[in-house]
């Protein structure tokens, strides 16, 4: 089982959800981070300019099972990227357990 | 006496002065219902850039209107098209009222025409060329189909009844508004496979007080129109105006709240709001010329007319209206003026008069939409092959605010 | 000579028009103040609910009170108890004012008693029921007990005095707000294991923007109840009136936060915002009876009073008040209605009145109390038992916005 | 015919009271604006804070101008310094006008002055010092200059113009808004190494919709001035006073956003909301003294000079105003009262009137500026080393809220 | 060591914590996130009537040592669940280090 | 490749971002959370007075490569310290694999 965590453009979340879902990934939450990375853009506020590399950005989390995480990259990359510096990254890494509250499920019966 | 005779009739024009500049202290305020409806209506992302729009349109409006509008509007009558212009209106006297309370009165109307579209183009229309479009709107275009009917032009000949500016404000600013919004396109995301999704407003606690403002500055904008209230009659023409535009606010919003929860399964907020505008916009024009009873009943029908008029221009016209502007002030306005013809207590088809004032009012309806359509066309298309209307997609996605302005609207740390 | 005269006297009837349509729009801009002072101290995923709440209140008060609630009120008295009814009301005649100007004066009033309940039963109600609520009390209710006081019911015969609607208004929109509150119960998780919890308001800002419309309506919803403006002791007693007022909203706000001070060891928001609003309701009784001196005291008392009152009503009788509308409508207006039997400058205790009209308001506010939580207890009930007063849990939680309206106020993307 | 007479008089001092009385609320209602502007340009951590600080400034204001305020500004002149000191002013007399009127008037004008500071020391000042120092403005230190120019004092012997109160009112609060936050200090992270941060504001919806109700309020604060509606030159007086506003306020907008576009090379919304109040400002002690056309210049001129204003104060004086305070009302107010030595229609240096009255304005400008300067320094730097004025770095760092009043302005859950 | 991340309902929340707190677990952090699931809303506006997956739950996150989990878990299924579609799920990892920024404590002691 | 959870203070985090900078680390995402842990503060609202454990922190979330986590722990203990109570924690845990949005590369190259 394996917690993918995705850092995108907000306003690619809705192209990638529905890229998911070819990829067979319907679960998944996600909320809104400001991200410090590479993109830099100018402000200004009452007079001052300042550069900020801090922009705002969607975190998207799913859990899935291993078989599903390659496709489930793909789908991502091909619908979350513009090719412009700040599209973001996705990390993967292992989780040990998985519950389902409202029936108390384990394991991958959980996951959905 | 004839002394105390002449105190007495300054002391009329002065009771009708202060009520004049109250009204247009209530209809300045619009401004800010305007702009929080807009910004409360649309996402968070682009709200800098909507109230600076606001801003603008009524500082740079105050000074157009100021530099040759109000001539061009009220200016002795040319041929019955437009006035006389005038370089920078404002002598300090009396004529009725005192000069520039008629230049500011109608410099509040002005603005309120510009804004109108700055809601039907939000999101993703380039800052310069609202801008441009905002000065010649003030300038010309309003100006001019606002002569025929109360600057002494063709239309106010015919007897043209548009007691507050149905169609001389609102629809003005709603024709415009289609245009614009047609040849901007749809927001990125507004249409998947030719099916229009929900673009949900960030914030409708503010869309809701705009509303509650915009009520408020209606009882400036029809019994403002008036322009007098001393004496009886005015006294009891005021008080009248007053009782039809409120009641027509509160029967479109009743209505438009009960044919939501018939076709949504839920009564709609976002709907009921408009409604309450819709059944002000209804109103404006025969808000003098009907009874209370029949402003009620124009209330509820611009309230219905709004629901199915938003479908349409959504799901058929497919044109992206983010606040429903031109469902509210264009069709609203325009059917509000129509039924003036059916329900005015003297002429109306209703009451006996036969179909000859609807007529008239058919001609004014359609003679100002094709003047603002064509010029509006003009205007937009001409903006559209020079300076560009249109911000390019990834603005438009990643907020007007930050690449137009520089700045959010929300800061958090 | 004579024509002058009546010229003059028309234009004396035309001052007090626009006073008072001036201060219909004032009264009228408190709706918004509610709307945000009720939105302001719940939570957002109630907001559109209470937007709703606050947005009928004020339509369908407006075509119902029009429909008969004014003609029960001030029609041609009936035994004291009622008036004559008329339907649909509104000749356009003057007596003593236009006879509309009247009858929007005397809406707005009614909308702003129907109101206040609906911050007391925020978060929980089922929206239909609200309706029928706000429809009863704005057609039957509030016109009869009002009558009593206003109409030349029983009560103005015996010499009560509630000049603007301590009572008439406040009062009765306090005591219907208890009863529905304590029939509804409280929100879920207010009191665990008896114990209250507080549920911050989601927005203070809103909640402050609010007082301070409510702060500025109260100039027109205490001195517009003058009924006229010209003349040297109109002139004067509006312009007293105002004063009043506005020392008794300082100095309940001033009381209140000194009081949340010691009791809570610092200054707290919240209730220094009711504590201004208590004042207010305070006032409004002997705002034209009373010295600015006692006007302060009066504002001062109520704003103590607030304190105590919030926490007996939320501590000691369990009722779940989010907004705190029967402390400060409620408890307020029936004190600030006693207090006008103390502090009159005629008549008053301190004022060598003796106990005579002291007695004269207790009979007033206990007979209004009695009328109204009989009625209110009567109707909530019968909703209760038919339509349901109160919403699912499972609604409650997840918020009444989604299940109810199927919108929500804030979106975000 | 006597009889009559009187009656046509008092029917003119009639009209005059309930102009004043609605410019009067109009004011009033600038207090929510100003709430709203500091607000929304601050951190939401301090939101209690500032509401607090705004709803007290009119609380403390209204009580203590009653107290004695008034009558230091307005009583019987003492060697032109200050005025005669009565208790608790407000007897139920007309002179010209109800008195109680002028005190209202005045109260809403005294409490603008106090509200200006707020925003300069926003987020790190103590709250009970804050209240001594509103206290002690409202009694003592605005009433005094005050006096000089309207009262009867030297400055008006000296034929000094300031109708609105440019200087009178918006530098006194400039000025104290200078002295305060110099000896604050900035707020922590302001200056990192010398070079000043920017600390955006959390809520420019909030400043934006304040501003918008501060220009409507304008319309009192200015052609409310004039005291006096009735009759044909007050007729014309008021109404060109309001069109001068208006005029200021848009062409102060539109000229800083044009500084900011070339400056920081996009429109800036937050400069440009600050524009608006500076063409404000700047036209207040001129605006019925100009014509329209000097009155865009001033507006214009004070759009472009609050820009480099702020700069100046940030980068060079390194004062940290979160809101712009010192600049808007401080600087603007200051030119736009030497500016009418410059444009005035009668006596201005460009109307041929030589430099005299650009002599007595300066004077004004730099004698009422000493005053503020040297008391409001002794006043912050007694708080300072008494009760403290700043609070500590921890509680700066979490935020007010919490620590001052135990509340949080935004809740969820 | 284990992180233990619950989605759960917004309006479980407090019940959640102090069922936690029965269980030992009195340090965690939250935040709201949106999710899609399996529960499907409708929704609409200004005439536009649409189903949502997309609902509001929050996400909440603790570290604990692995003797706490299953109470903990226990915990979460008994008083965050309704039974309903849309109750949410607990996924379980390990985690390496933790330290406590105060005082600069490392391993289970930095946990509370 | 770890991921490390930072749990700090809110006013912390520029000085935190500046000491992190120094330290090699130039991308990391944050989002503010509330937090239940041991600083308690009283609050008042209407005349209720209640204490409450739940605070504003901000989460600050970043991957990078093992050698940089010393440095990275160094830098955030002594920029986001107060020495006083709810100062925070750090969590570190494994991460299995990094991709970069833009370019599709792995692995380290994937972190900056
Ligand atoms: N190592 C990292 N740890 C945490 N977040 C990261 C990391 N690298 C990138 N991010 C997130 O991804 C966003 C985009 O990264 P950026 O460097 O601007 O563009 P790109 O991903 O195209 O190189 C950043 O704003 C940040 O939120
Ligand atoms: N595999 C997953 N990855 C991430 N989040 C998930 C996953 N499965 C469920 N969730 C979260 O849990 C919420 C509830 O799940 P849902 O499927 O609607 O109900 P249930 O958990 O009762 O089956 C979702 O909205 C989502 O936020
Ligand atoms: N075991 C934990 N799991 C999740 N979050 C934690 C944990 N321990 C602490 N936190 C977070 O760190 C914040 C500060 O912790 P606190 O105990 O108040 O102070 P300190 O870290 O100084 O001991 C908490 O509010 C919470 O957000």
């Amino acid at each position: 089982m394996k917690r993918v965590e995705a850092i995108i453009r907000k306003t690619k979340f809705t192209e990638m959800q529905a890229a998911l879902h070819e990829a067979g990934i319907d679960f998944m939450s996600y909320w809104e981070v400001r991200g410090v990375g590479k993109a830099v853009e100018e402000r200004s506020y009452r007079g001052i300019v300042y550069d900020t590399s801090i922009i705002e950005r969607i975190m998207v989390t799913f859990y899935c099972q291993d078989q599903f995480l390659d496709p489930a990259i793909k789908a991502i990359l091909s619908s979350a990227k513009t090719g412009e510096i700040g599209d973001g990254k996705i990390f993967v890494s292992d989780v040990e357990r998985a519950i389902k509250i409202r029936n108390g499920e384990e394991g991958t019966d959980a996951l959905n | 006496m004839e002394e105390l005779s002449t105190t007495v009739s300054d002391l009329a024009m002065s009771v009708d002065n202060i009520w004049v500049l109250i009204a247009t202290c209530l209809v300045m305020f619009m401004q800010a219902g305007f702009a929080l409806v807009e910004v409360g209506f649309t996402r968070a992302k682009n709200a800098a850039n909507i109230l600076m729009k606001n801003l603008m349109d009524f500082a740079i409006g105050s000074l157009a209107f100021w530099f040759i509008g109000y001539s061009i509007m009220f200016g002795e009558d040319i041929a019955g098209f437009m006035g006389q212009i005038t370089l920078f209106f404002g002598p300090d006297e009396v004529d009725g009222l005192p000069q520039i309370t008629k230049l500011m009165f109608q410099t509040v109307f002005a603005a309120t025409a510009a804004t109108i579209v700055s809601g039907a183009m939000a999101e993703r229309t380039r800052f310069g060329a609202y801008l441009i479009y905002s000065l010649v709107i003030t300038l010309v275009i309003y100006p001019i189909s606002g002569h025929w009917t109360w600057g002494g032009g063709w239309l106010s000949e015919l007897g043209f009844i548009d007691f507050a500016g149905s169609t001389v404000v609102h629809s003005v600013g709603g024709w415009a508004a289609l245009i614009g919004a047609a040849l901007l396109g749809p927001r990125v995301g507004k249409y998947v496979n030719g099916q229009a999704k929900a673009i949900p407003g960030h914030n409708l606690v503010l869309g809701a007080l705009g509303v509650f403002i915009l009520w408020l500055g209606w009882f400036g904008f029809n019994p403002g129109s008036q322009l007098a209230a001393a004496g009886k009659d005015n006294a009891i023409a005021i008080s009248h105006i007053f009782a039809t535009t409120n009641l027509a606010a509160a029967a479109g919003a009743v209505a438009s709240m009960i044919i939501s929860w018939m076709r949504y399964k839920r009564p709609s907020l976002s709907i009921t709001l408009n409604g309450a505008l819709a059944g002000l916009v209804g109103i404006t024009a025969g808000c003098a010329a009907v009874s209370l009873g029949s402003a009620a009943i124009i209330g509820a029908i611009s309230g219905v007319a709004l629901v199915f008029s938003l479908e349409f221009i959504e799901n058929k016209l497919k044109i992206d209206d983010p606040v429903g502007a031109i469902s509210v002030h264009g069709v609203c306005g325009a059917l509000g003026t129509l039924l003036v013809g059916v329900f005015a207590t003297e002429g109306g088809l209703l009451n006996g008069g036969g179909f000859a004032q609807l007529g008239v009012q058919a001609i004014g309806v359609f003679s100002t939409m094709g003047w603002v359509v064509a010029t509006s066309f003009i205007l937009f298309f001409a903006i559209k092959k020079t300076v560009g209307l249109r911000e390019s997609k990834r603005v438009e996605e990643e907020g007007l605010d930050i690449y137009e302005h520089g700045e959010s609207v929300y800061n958090s740390i």
